[in-house]
């Protein structure tokens, strides 16, 4: 406590760096273990498998499915992913010591809906190719990424929501998939139907109504969190 | 500093505090001592806004909880029954993150002042997950005082503390107790909490059953208070 | 102990009496349906229902906003009365659907957006209590439950929309046809009158639930305060 | 320390008694909130809704996946059982108690698989009514309820030694559907043959291989399982 | 009953017990003293069979550890930093388990007796996840002692504990000293060492740095033996 006075500072234009703060730190435990992303991915990769089996998809079904069995992949995988990083927020406290800091909550919120995000987009970059190669279907499409993009938007944005809420519960361990998947329906519909569009290479005008569902989605959804926010982190 | 009237707090339908009443001055160092099970933790997370009061008024460096929380938070700082700290980051690397948060100058140097402060700073660069139990209390000291806060809210700092960092935090205690920061902390060993505080408050039953300041307690001991004050 | 208002009284009393008139019309008054024969009679409860219970979840989602901007648990005792009573009547259209469905499009179920918006809708408040089961503290549990009524409130209408976008065989008698519908039928008078009839019975019923519920919630929480003094 | 010597007896004739008190302790937690219950209920409900939007199931396409589909739910709506009930033994340093109790390991073992079967099976029974009526097919077979039976024991077996091993380490959230799903392909596989054989109604001769690839796998695993149960749950 | 020679325990490259030798005779009473991370807790790990020595050879009760681990299992009893709890079942219960697992007789008697010993028989059907740190910490302990164990393996018991509560576990201790058994505790707290154990064994950079009796140490005190201890 030597010189002077580390008091902190108010918390006016603290708000990115808080934001960036958080994402930081929660990027720099993953960069050194990789666990969260090598499990996503593995689980991505494993899911791909399990439909393949289950539907003992034949290349005429598979082809008309693809869309569908991709998004279920990163629905599931996803809910991995925001389960273990609000666990490790509740681990050791750390969510009491986050809340203790001077800044605005959503701050937090939004700090965990981008490193979320980072994770979610990094999984889906790999799952992609590997997809194209295993059902010899090319993904790589800009108007593709481009729904994939909007629909984990709107994805991780409520998951994170709810993932705050499942993780202080005593069911924290399964209570996320049952809240969160009922209620990202129309993302995940609207993502089906958008990248079923692309895949088919229709007009844009025949699926425009979906890809406003989903930036709808994303707007709405993402406002109301950020306004609620505080009530699922206060004690 | 902190006024607290009237305080009840409820789980479900266990009354946990039972309308108790507190004060703070500015610079007193309150010693919160009471049994197991008594509420002291209940309490202090509710001071720290970590809680929500059931009934009551609760004022802390003069805003009201829990609606002008956020303007006490940058003043407080809390050590916890549990360390706050992110297992699968470094010491220094949860360091700074608290640093960030809390928007703090210089901060390389004042986590390095720290860390040497707990004693940890050849071990900085460790997972604080591979910590022993009193390393992670060490450090969730440090992280406690990182930004010098005015109001500090220990719940049994010296848990699994041994003689060094012991010594340690009694002398932390008393340069902030020096430099006017209020205190209230919570413990059993009532040697140590006699050797530091200013005033010694007993909870039990859910409200403060005694309250005594070092001078007045001068003629007495510790001991035959506290247990007095249980046995009323 | 609070005696029960005579206008709820009289309310249980005008609700029974019309589900008995309302059934009367259903399955005597109004003629039997040519092409579908006596299972359409179902139709007038599935409707019935099917109206309340969605003016219930709407209800949820407007307490929910009140209680997060009050913050007074009455708001969470109206809120939760509402769901549970819109969930048992949304259960029963389901039923009555597949029990019409089975002869009218021969199966008990198929996942037309009506359908798997029901299905969806009635999960989100299954989740809800799930979710409040989890929570010990009764703030925190009508925080979490208003925040998640809200979100799913906001969801259920954009899945039904978005469903929409494939396929259906539904009827829908509002809101536009669908050149796949198959199925549907035109009403004649004497129907129109059962089923309007049976439109008012629910509403009437539904109040009459609900204002019990919430009677209920509150000789809870009153029960509760007077343990909670006999405790103190 | 009054009345004599507590001592606790000799480990012999214990076992019968250890492996009741591991299921009893489960199962009275579980009773008291039927948290773990329906949550995998409501959980299959999901997965089944998933499945059919991802798939956009038509009645053809549906009758011909319908064993698939419910395998995969079972194995997902499983993994969330198991995980949480290893996840209850890691929470306050439980499994250490459950280790230094003077018990055969393999008590502990056969405890869990019980309690864990007991949950599956109970989710499986009502999971199946349901299923019947959304997708009109009548399930209640004796044969299928046989594969059922033969195919959870089979996953429980190993997902038990598994999540022992997941809860351990340090990604416990997210470690044991990578491990499980990857071992229990066989089961999954086996399973949705002799499924699909008993639903199309076939010469039980046809489908014989599938039933006794399952009884082989629960008789193998479950040995394995038991003798290597000891290396899993020691430091 | 306790002999370890050269034990070497590492965490991936660290190494913690480097060479360690330790002895303890049936009946001794012997403090575990050393500052944080000195490995105490690692060691009393390996002792009870938790933890797989790296190397070296560790005898319990005259059977190797880890091969033997079985055999020793139901004459040790242990306080680790954790309680050992089910949060989800009430104390009774919870104890209930264990008397099942360690195959007691009478059963519900001793289950109250040692309630009543640790003082939680009137909060025996409350469940464990709402208890104080305090209340846990008790309990652990009578889960410890529950079946009489003749080998007591203690990580810093009295951690928040309250006065009574300590007393408590003075006389526990004391009686289960004077019955015979053996007891290794660790602490920071010299004092109560002092007051308890026949023996008192430095453990520091992975060995055990000193090592005196009672008897031995009647001339210095036990502070001034720790603190030369660690200096050499
Ligand atoms: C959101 C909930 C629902 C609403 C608001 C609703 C409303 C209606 C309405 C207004 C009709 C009459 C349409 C007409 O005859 O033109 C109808 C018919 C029908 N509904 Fe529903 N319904 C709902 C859910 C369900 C469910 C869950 C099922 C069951 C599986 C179902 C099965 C049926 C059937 C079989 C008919 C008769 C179709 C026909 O006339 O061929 N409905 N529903
Ligand atoms: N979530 C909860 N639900 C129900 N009761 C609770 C809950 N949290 C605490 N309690 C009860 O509140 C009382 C006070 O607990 P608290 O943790 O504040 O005690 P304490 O004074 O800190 O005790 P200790 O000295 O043991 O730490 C206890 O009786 C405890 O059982
Ligand atoms: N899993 C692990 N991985 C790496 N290092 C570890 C691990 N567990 C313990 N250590 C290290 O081993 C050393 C001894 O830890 P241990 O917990 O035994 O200390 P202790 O003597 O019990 O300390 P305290 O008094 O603080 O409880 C510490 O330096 C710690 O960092
Ligand atoms: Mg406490
Ligand atoms: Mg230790």
């Amino acid at each position: 406590m030597a010189n002077g006075q580390p008091n902190a500072q108010p918390p006016s234009g603290n708000f990115i760096k808080a934001v960036s703060a958080v994402v930081w730190k929660d990027l720099q435990a993953e960069f050194r273990s990789r666990e969260l992303f090598s499990a996503m991915l593995v689980f991505s990769l494993l899911i791909i498998l399990i439909f393949n089996f289950a539907l003992e998809l034949d290349v005429e079904t598979r082809r008309s499915v693809t869309s569908g069995v991709l998004w279920a992949t990163f629905a599931f995988a996803g809910t991995l992913g925001l389960n273990r990083s609000m666990a490790i927020e509740k681990d050791r406290g750390c969510l009491d010591g986050l809340l203790l800091a001077p800044v605005d909550r959503s701050a937090i919120y939004f700090g965990k809906v981008i490193s979320n995000l980072a994770f979610m987009l990094i999984v889906e970059i790999i799952v992609l190719p590997v997809y194209s190669v295993l059902y010899n279907i090319n993904l790589f499409q800009p108007g593709l990424l481009m729904v994939i993009l909007l629909g984990s938007i709107g994805y991780v944005g409520v998951g994170t929501l709810l993932s705050t809420m499942s993780v202080q519960t005593r069911t924290r361990d399964i209570l996320l998939p049952i809240l969160l998947f009922p209620v990202v329906v129309p993302v995940l519909l609207a993502a089906v139907k958008a990248s079923n569009g692309f895949l088919e290479g229709l007009e844009l005008s025949e699926f425009l109504l979906p890809i406003n569902l989903l930036i709808a989605y994303d707007i709405i959804f993402i406002a109301v969190a950020f306004m609620v926010f505080d009530n699922v982190v206060e004690e | 500093m902190i006024t607290v009237k009237k305080l009840v707090k409820r789980f479900g339908l266990k009354t946990v505090l039972r309308g108790l009443d507190f004060e703070v001055q500015p610079g007193e160092f309150v010693a919160l001592l009471g049994p197991n099970g008594a509420g002291k933790t209940t309490f202090l997370r509710i001071l720290a806004s970590l809680s929500r009061p059931s009934l009551g008024e609760v004022n802390v460096a003069g805003y009201r909880l829990p609606h002008e929380a956020a303007a006490v938070r940058a003043r407080l700082g809390v050590v916890s029954h549990l360390p706050l700290l992110y297992g699968d980051l470094t010491a220094e690397e949860n360091l700074r993150f608290y640093s960030r948060m809390y928007n703090l100058p210089n901060m390389e140097a004042r986590i390095t002042e720290v860390l040497e402060m707990v004693g940890l700073e050849n071990r900085r660069r460790d997972l604080v997950r591979t910590y022993s139990r009193g390393m992670q209390q060490r450090l969730a000291i440090g992280r406690a005082v990182l930004h010098d806060p005015d109001v500090m809210l220990f719940d049994e700092p010296y848990t699994g503390l041994d003689q060094d960092a012991s010594s340690m935090l009694d002398e932390v205690l008393q340069t902030v107790a020096a430099k006017g920061r209020t205190v209230v902390m919570t413990s059993h060993d009532l040697a140590r909490a006699e050797d530091l505080a200013t005033r010694f408050d007993i909870l039990s039953r859910g409200v403060i059953a005694a309250s005594a300041t070092r001078r007045q307690l001068r003629r007495s001991n510790l001991l035959s208070f506290y247990k007095q004050a249980l046995a009323d | 102990m609070q005696s029960k208002p005579v206008t709820l009284t009289i309310l249980d009393v005008v609700s029974i009496i019309l589900l008995g008139i309302s059934t009367y019309l259903a399955l005597v008054f109004a003629p039997t349906e040519l092409v579908m024969g006596d299972v359409q009679r179902v139709f007038y409860f599935h409707i019935g229902t099917a109206w309340t219970a969605l003016l219930g979840f709407i209800l949820a989602a407007v307490f929910s906003v009140i209680y997060l901007v009050k913050k007074d648990l009455k708001w969470d005792r109206y809120q939760v009365a509402a769901i549970e009573v819109s969930l048992i009547f949304f259960f029963i259209t389901i039923v009555l659907g597949s029990i019409w469905a089975r002869p009218a499009w021969n199966t008990w179920w198929t996942w037309d957006p009506r359908l798997t918006t029901a299905a969806v809708t009635e999960l989100i408040y299954i989740a809800y209590f799930m979710l409040r089961q989890g929570i010990d503290d009764p703030d925190r549990r009508a925080r979490f439950g208003a925040v998640y009524a809200l979100v799913g409130g906001l969801s259920a209408p954009i899945t039904f929309f978005a469903i929409r976008l494939f396929r259906t065989i539904h009827p829908v008698v509002i809101g536009g046809a669908n050149a796949e519908a198959e199925g549907g039928f035109s009403m004649t008078a004497d129907m129109r009158v059962a089923f309007f009839f049976a439109l008012f019975t629910f509403t009437i019923i539904f109040i009459d639930l609900f204002w019990n519920r919430i009677r209920l919630g509150d000789l809870q929480e009153k029960v509760e305060q007077l343990k909670l003094k006999v405790t103190m």
